[in-house]
């Protein structure tokens, strides 16, 4: 193992160590000890991370793999543990350990009120960077499955942090759930990877996609094109994980979690798997157009759906939450035309604005004692004066103002929505423009409620104050990551360097084309989103601050439109119709029925037979000796009978 | 000429056995049942099994029948207890019996006999033999150790009712002359003082010298229970 | 030497002695008088085969039948000096032999 | 010579009439009952060497056959007969102290066993039955004072002529199609005329019918509870071995000899009420409290698995069937020999919930009487495993699978019951403690319980001997 294979190791292995000191020992070593522990080796991690990202992997290979160890033996099957360095992996690991190092610095001071050791929570929020690394560093789909079950695993435990909460259990069991069906098709779907290919892992896998391109699998009458069938289940897969419409119901009830763990599960990381696992998989997919179609629908419509829900939601983390769902609707678009590195890119900086974004929310929040309906809020910026800040440049590179980080990512997946030229990726494209305008308005109706006008509840915002250094400080370095991480990267990762950043980690396929068009898109439509959202904020002063009796007035005249959007577009209910109501009459018949019924019923009813055929049976020896007579009797008359039957 | 002897024969010996398992009185039933095998008798010797009608008279009403009425006297079974009808469940079970009996007849209405019976030799009667001396002769050739085993079936069967029903009754009073002779007063006397108002009984009753349960025949006496209660000793 | 049953043949035999065994087999269940009833029927159920066998002996000039049958008697008379036995055991320790006295064990 | 071919049983008539002899001339004032049964025992050793080596053949012209299938089936019947008569050295009757009749009629009853084990013909096969079951009767109401025996006297007997009589008239009928009572000669005719008539098929199920009472098969078992329950326990420990045996030597050697062409109707017969013994024998045995009762349940399904060997109707289903029958006669007779040390006070009792606590109270009898139920349930390593074992894989080889599947059920159910009795001894709360075991009641449950552990040892010997037999009847 070479030095950079080692410290590349250091970077996905230290949160492993971190997790396991502070979730065995954090009960003798104690709580500080344990934030301490978990937070150096996270910094480690980070430190490896970004190092490794720098030197790069090796210029004559495209990827380097590193070796950790045999995990499965089985016949044809082998699954090795190992950790895949390649830039898409490079800049991920990066980016995971910078989001989980701030996070676990803020969590320091955002969980201070706790009255449990927070120990468990450091060893959660390790764990779960261990496992997210594990995903992104998978050099086979096997430990991407492992990584992919880790995170979800953990999300779990997380958002059910505070397990004496009944709505923090329930969300935690309804993402587990609704992640357990999205995974049961990823699963599916790596399954007939392996029977197609023969190995899970990446690089055997890319090697013959081209040769199989023709294959079919017979099914219902109809020949069903492998790689599209493939493509599909991992995208189902990556919806579940990334909250994409129609499974995206868990991820704005998994706000019941602490704050930190929002910001780094579900804004930076773990919904962004589903993106990286489209990115992973670019050279599949780009044969299965089918599937690419439908990723950009289901994109572009979450993107719209998801901001529209949050322009009506009062409570300040929820909003958020749909905004992330949103604009992990604007990166799956861009995979679906085959632009992956701009999807990446907005991850990356999604990543920085996102968690800003959410910490913030978090100070906020940690500052007026729990609270989250905005409509309580209200003219918190003097007191709060850097989270105020700081939300102000989260929402700019939200909104994807110039030059914030936003700007360039959106920028350049919307251009590549234009430069597509194909029906679904205009349909992206207009709704990524219109969604633009939406976010520029939810962004600045959150910074209006919250900062803005008179406190509506004097007494939460009498003692409101900025919390510690360890709050304050991450949030300067997502601030600056959320300026900066635009207009650095954006030549490294859609830019003029980005053949030579990515080294063929991401394969285009005729998604080249597009990324080529994309500097050519007229200024106008370069322009539109930009328009867009400064239109957004405009309106969003002009209802909130300049007129704030607008808002109120239109949700009475457009009542429908507003409890549609307020109740989510009734997903829940359409899902506790569809499925959760049948699925419990079924369990309760099981239940109730089959088990109880039958199952139970089975053996006890057969025990309390055999008993009572005993009984019976014992009592047929009535000591009379007539009786037994007549016995032998029929018993001579039935074998005599039978035989003559047979006879 | 014979069918008809053989129809009457038939007819007695049928009624007669309906008579024994229906009859009122146990006795009645008996002397049907030697009834029924006279006529059984007849039967065989229609068939030509003359030794063994005769044995059957000899042995069944001679010994068996007789054996059933002695028995019968000697439990003084009074009739008026014999609880009167059939069982409950008559119907069905004579429905039972007469499958049973439509079968066989089924079975009996074309006897047929092995084709390939003389595959294997026979033990025919010779000629001129009477039937007695064929029979004889086989019992002790042929048959001698089934001959031998019946005897000690019939063994077995003296050993049984003699374990079973006799009884050496310890409370008879039988004639030990040696132990007459060799008596002494001790044995059998013992004066005691009585004092004034008190009854026998208090006292524990007449006493006897306890050597006398030794001195009278086995089991006769119990030592120790009470002297007065010989009423209730009853066998 | 066969024998031809004094001219009535072996069917007249053998429904003869079905009809003696199925009195036998009724009178020891469906009567509920005293038990020396059920040993007499016994008895019919041992001249039914009895007559079988003699039927047969002579249908066929074969002798064993016979002498089988002189075994049977024998062996019934020891059945019935045994069965007479037990059933004085029986009077003297129950004080009956009514048919449904004997039923002291039962389950 | 033929009585060189009987010469076995001529013995041992000769001892049972001498020790008869000796019996009746003690003087009244010594008990000659130790004595006849000591002289009973070596009366059985004796013809068991005599028996292993007497010669082969057939002798008294088709009445009488000796050969390996006869020998291992005397055998075993010489064993039950003396393991019984060792459990008499400790019986006291109700009236007192036993009364040498008592061996002597055991002796006797053992020549009707041989008899049957050896018959060559119809006629002997009763005689033998007859001379075994008479004796058996008398012995059922030996304890001529009290009621429960000489009430199970009197069903045994009358339930039991009627056996005999239905049986005889089944050798009627088998006389009246092929004119013999000889095996070979009807085997001969059989096969000669190319099958039965309808009658011979009914001679076949009265002869089945009254041969499956001495077994205690359902539907011919009723006798079984009440005569188990009402008999001294030597005897019952007797009834339910020896006799057995021979019955099943009878019923072997006529399905597979005389019969065994037609082996296609008799089959499902023998399946019949295979089935219905296990069923029953498991289900009824599960509400009884009284363990004489038990058993008698319990050696009820035991012949539904011996008869599985039958049905099977193959060398290797006889194989299966001779073994698990020694297996029965060893794990039975010292469940007995157990049931008759449970004695309080000179009494017997005979509840299932005397034995609670026996583990603490008297751990050896407890000891062994889990081993003699863990093989009764037929639990590997015991002699009971092998037996069911042997039977169970025979079936399987006949495609004889719903059989097979029926007795693996009600070995299951069955387990509850002899469970049961282990729980019982193991976890109940201790019953006052039993009276001492005398040495007879000792030597035989230790014994028994060390042949039942121990049976794999000599479980080569005795499947090759068991083979030999089977071979013998149908090779």
């Amino acid at each position: 193992m070479t030095s950079s294979a080692a410290i590349f190791a250091i970077a996905v292995l230290a949160p492993l160590g971190g997790s396991l000191i502070a979730g065995l020992f954090g009960r003798i070593i104690g709580d500080r000890p344990a934030q301490a522990i978990t937070i150096g080796l996270m910094a480690a991690a980070c430190a490896s991370a970004i190092a490794t990202l720098f030197s790069g992997v090796p210029q004559d290979m495209g990827t380097a793999v590193v070796s950790l160890g045999h995990w499965i033996d089985a016949g044809g099957f082998h699954a090795n543990w190992s950790l895949r360095a390649d830039m898409l992996s490079l800049s991920m690991v990066a980016m995971v350990t910078t989001i989980s190092l701030c996070v676990h610095i803020y969590s320091v001071g955002y969980m201070n009120h706790e009255e449990m050791p927070t120990y468990r929570f450091f060893s959660y929020l390790s764990l779960f960077t261990f496992a997210m690394l594990m995903l992104v560093t998978s050099n086979d789909l096997i430990q991407l499955f492992f990584g992919w079950e880790g995170v979800g695993l953990v999300s779990y435990l997380l958002i059910g942090y505070w397990y004496d909460k009944p709505s923090a259990v329930a969300a935690a069991i309804k993402a587990f759930v609704v992640n357990r069906v999205a995974d049961l098709f990823f699963l599916v779907g790596i399954a007939l990877l392996f029977l197609q290919f023969g190995s899970v892992t990446y690089d055997n896998i890319f090697a013959v996609v081209p040769a199989q391109v023709g294959a079919t699998y017979h099914l219902f009458g109809t020949d069903w094109p492998v790689f599209e069938v493939i493509g599909t289940l991992l995208f189902i897969g990556a919806m579940g994980k990334s909250a994409q419409l129609f499974l995206h119901t868990w991820l704005p009830d998994a706000m019941e979690g602490p704050t930190p763990v929002s910001a780094l599960i579900h804004a930076a990381t773990m919904v962004t798997a589903g993106v990286f696992l489209m990115a992973r998989m670019s050279p599949l997919l780009e044969f299965a157009p089918g599937t690419k179609t439908l990723i950009v629908l289901i994109g572009g419509t979450t993107c719209f759906f998801a901001a529209t829900v949050g322009l009506v939601q009062p409570d300040i983390k929820r909003t958020i939450a749909y905004s992330t769902c949103s604009q992990l609707g604007y990166m799956f678009m861009a995979a679906g035309v085959g632009v992956y590195q701009a999807s990446i890119f907005h991850l990356t900086t999604h990543a920085f604005f996102k968690a800003l974004l959410f910490l913030g929310a978090g100070s906020v929040i940690h500052a007026i004692h729990g609270e989250q309906d905005m409509f309580r809020m209200g003219g918190l910026w003097r007191k709060i004066p850097f989270t105020y800040a700081v939300m102000w440049i989260g929402s700019l590179a939200l909104a994807g103002v110039f030059p914030f980080a936003g700007y360039w990512s959106k920028d350049g997946i919307l251009e590549a929505m234009w430069a597509a030229q194909s029906g679904p990726a205009t349909y992206g494209w207009a709704m990524g423009v219109v969604t633009a305008f939406i976010t520029a308005l939810y962004s600045w109706r959150l910074i209006f409620l919250v900062f803005h006008g008179t406190p509506r509840d004097a007494h939460l915002s009498e003692h409101a104050h900025e919390g510690g250094i360890a709050i304050v400080l991450p949030l300067g370095i997502l601030g600056v990551g959320a300026v900066l991480a635009g207009v650095l990267l954006d030549r490294f990762y859609i830019g003029t360097a980005q053949a030579q950043f990515w080294q063929g980690s991401i394969v285009n396929g005729a998604g080249a084309a597009v990324m080529n068009r994309m500097e050519e898109v007229p200024g106008l439509i370069a322009l539109a989103p930009s328009i867009a959202g400064l239109l957004g904020i405009a309106v969003a002063y002009l209802a909130y601050m300049a007129r704030p009796e607008l808002p109120a007035s239109l949700a009475r005249s457009l009542r429908p439109v507003y409890l549609f959007l307020l109740n989510k577009w009734y997903f829940d209910e359409l899902y506790d119709v569809l499925f959760v109501r049948p699925y419990r009459a079924l369990a309760r018949i099981l239940w109730k029925g089959a088990d109880e019924g039958v199952v139970e019923q089975v053996p006890v009813g057969l025990a309390r037979l055999t008993v009572g055929t005993a009984v019976q049976a014992a009592r047929t020896q009535s000591g009379s000796i007539a009786i037994y007579a007549f016995t032998m009797l029929i018993g001579l008359v039935v074998l005599t009978t039978t035989l003559l039957f047979v006879h | 000429m014979t069918a008809l002897v053989f129809y009457v024969f038939a007819t007695i010996l049928v009624l007669s056995a309906t008579m024994v398992i229906s009859a009122r009185n146990p006795v009645h039933s008996v002397l049907f049942l030697i009834l029924g095998f006279f006529n059984a008798a007849g039967l065989f010797l229609l068939a030509g099994a003359e030794f063994l009608a005769m044995l059957l008279i000899i042995v069944y009403v001679g010994a068996v029948a007789v054996l059933f009425l002695f028995v019968v006297m000697m439990l003084d079974i009074r009739v008026s207890e014999a609880r009167e009808g059939l069982q409950r469940y008559a119907p069905f079970g004579a429905a039972v019996g007469a499958v049973l009996f439509a079968e066989l007849i089924l079975a009996f209405g074309h006897w047929r006999i092995a084709p390939a019976i003389d595959a294997v030799p026979h033990l025919g009667q010779a000629a001129g033999e009477t039937n007695t001396a064929a029979l004889g002769d086989l019992i002790y050739t042929h048959y001698v150790l089934l001959f031998q085993a019946c005897g000690l079936v019939l063994l077995v069967a003296m050993i049984g009712a003699i374990v079973l029903t006799l009884r050496e009754r310890p409370t008879g009073r039988r004639q030990d002359i040696e132990r007459q002779h060799a008596r002494t007063v001790a044995d059998t006397l013992e004066l005691r003082r009585l004092p004034l108002g008190r009854s026998v009984r208090e006292l524990g009753g007449f006493a006897r010298p306890t050597s006398y349960s030794e001195a009278a025949a086995k089991g006769s006496y119990d030592p120790h229970a009470p002297v007065l209660s010989d009423e209730s000793r009853g066998e | 030497m066969t024998h031809d049953l004094g001219g009535v043949g072996l069917g007249p035999y053998l429904t003869v002695s079905a009809i003696l065994l199925v009195l036998g087999v009724f009178g020891i269940f469906l009567n509920r008088k005293n038990i020396i009833i059920i040993l007499m029927s016994m008895e019919l159920i041992l001249l039914s085969a009895n007559l079988n066998f003699v039927a047969f002996s002579s249908a066929l000039g074969d002798l064993s039948g016979q002498v089988f049958t002189l075994f049977v008697l024998t062996i019934a008379a020891a059945e019935a000096a045994i069965g007479l036995a037990i059933v004085t055991v029986f009077f003297r320790n129950r004080g009956s032999i009514q048919v449904e006295d004997v039923t002291m064990m039962k389950g | 010579m033929n009585w060189i071919i009987a010469f076995p049983e001529l013995v041992l008539t000769l001892c049972g009439l001498v020790i008869l002899t000796v019996g009746v001339v003690q003087k009244k004032s010594t008990n000659p009952f130790a004595a006849c049964s000591m002289l009973t025992i070596a009366a059985f050793a004796i013809t068991g060497f005599l028996v292993t080596v007497s010669p082969d053949g057939s002798g008294y012209e088709h009445v009488f056959v000796n050969d390996g299938f006869a020998r291992f089936m005397k055998v075993l019947s010489l064993i039950g007969g003396a393991l019984a008569t060792i459990m008499t050295l400790s019986y006291r009757g109700t009236s007192g102290g036993g009364r040498f009749e008592l061996p002597v009629l055991i002796l006797f009853s053992t020549i009707g066993t041989m008899l049957m084990a050896s018959s060559d013909n119809m006629m002997t096969l009763f005689v033998g039955l007859e001379l075994s079951s008479l004796a058996i009767y008398i012995l059922c109401a030996f304890d001529r004072d009290s009621v429960v025996s000489s009430e199970s006297g009197l069903k045994y007997f009358i339930l039991g002529s009627l056996a005999s009589g239905l049986l005889l008239y089944g050798i009627s009928l088998t006389y009246g199609y092929g004119g013999t009572m000889e095996y070979g000669a009807i085997r001969t005719v059989l096969i000669q005329s190319g099958g039965a008539s309808l009658g011979l098929m009914l001679g076949i199920v009265f002869l089945i019918a009254g041969l499956a009472f001495k077994l205690s098969a359902v539907p011919f078992h009723m006798w079984t509870p009440d005569v188990y329950q009402g008999a001294p326990t030597p005897v019952t420990a007797y009834l339910a071995g020896a006799p057995k045996i021979a019955t099943f030597a009878l019923i072997l050697r006529i399905m597979a000899g005389p019969f065994g062409a037609l082996a296609p109707q008799w089959q499902l017969l023998i399946e019949m009420i295979s089935v219905l013994s296990m069923v029953f024998g498991s289900l009824a045995a599960i509400p009884q409290t009284n363990i004489k009762r038990l058993m008698a349940y319990s050696s009820i399904g035991h012949m539904g698995y011996a008869l599985m060997g039958l049905a099977a109707a193959t060398p290797g289903g006889i194989r299966g069937t001779l073994v698990y029958l020694t297996t029965y006669l060893f794990m039975n007779v010292g469940v007995f020999a157990g049931i008759a040390a449970m004695r309080r006070k000179g009494h017997e009792t005979t509840d299932i919930a005397d034995l609670s606590g026996l583990g603490r109270t008297s751990p050896g009898l407890a000891l062994m009487m889990a081993i003699f139920m863990f093989s009764m349930l037929g639990m590997p390593p015991t002699a009971g495993f092998f037996g069911k074992l042997m039977v169970f894989s025979a079936a399987y080889g006949a495609g004889l699978y719903g059989l097979l599947a029926i007795g693996a059920i009600t070995s299951a159910i069955g387990a509850y019951y002899y469970l049961r009795i282990v729980k019982v001894m193991y976890f109940d709360a201790s019953a006052p403690a039993f009276d001492t075991r005398s040495p007879s009641l000792a030597f035989l449950s230790v014994s028994m319980g060390i042949v039942t552990a121990l049976f794999v040892l000599v479980l080569g010997p005795v499947t090759s001997a068991a083979q030999a037999a089977a071979s013998a009847l149908i090779g």
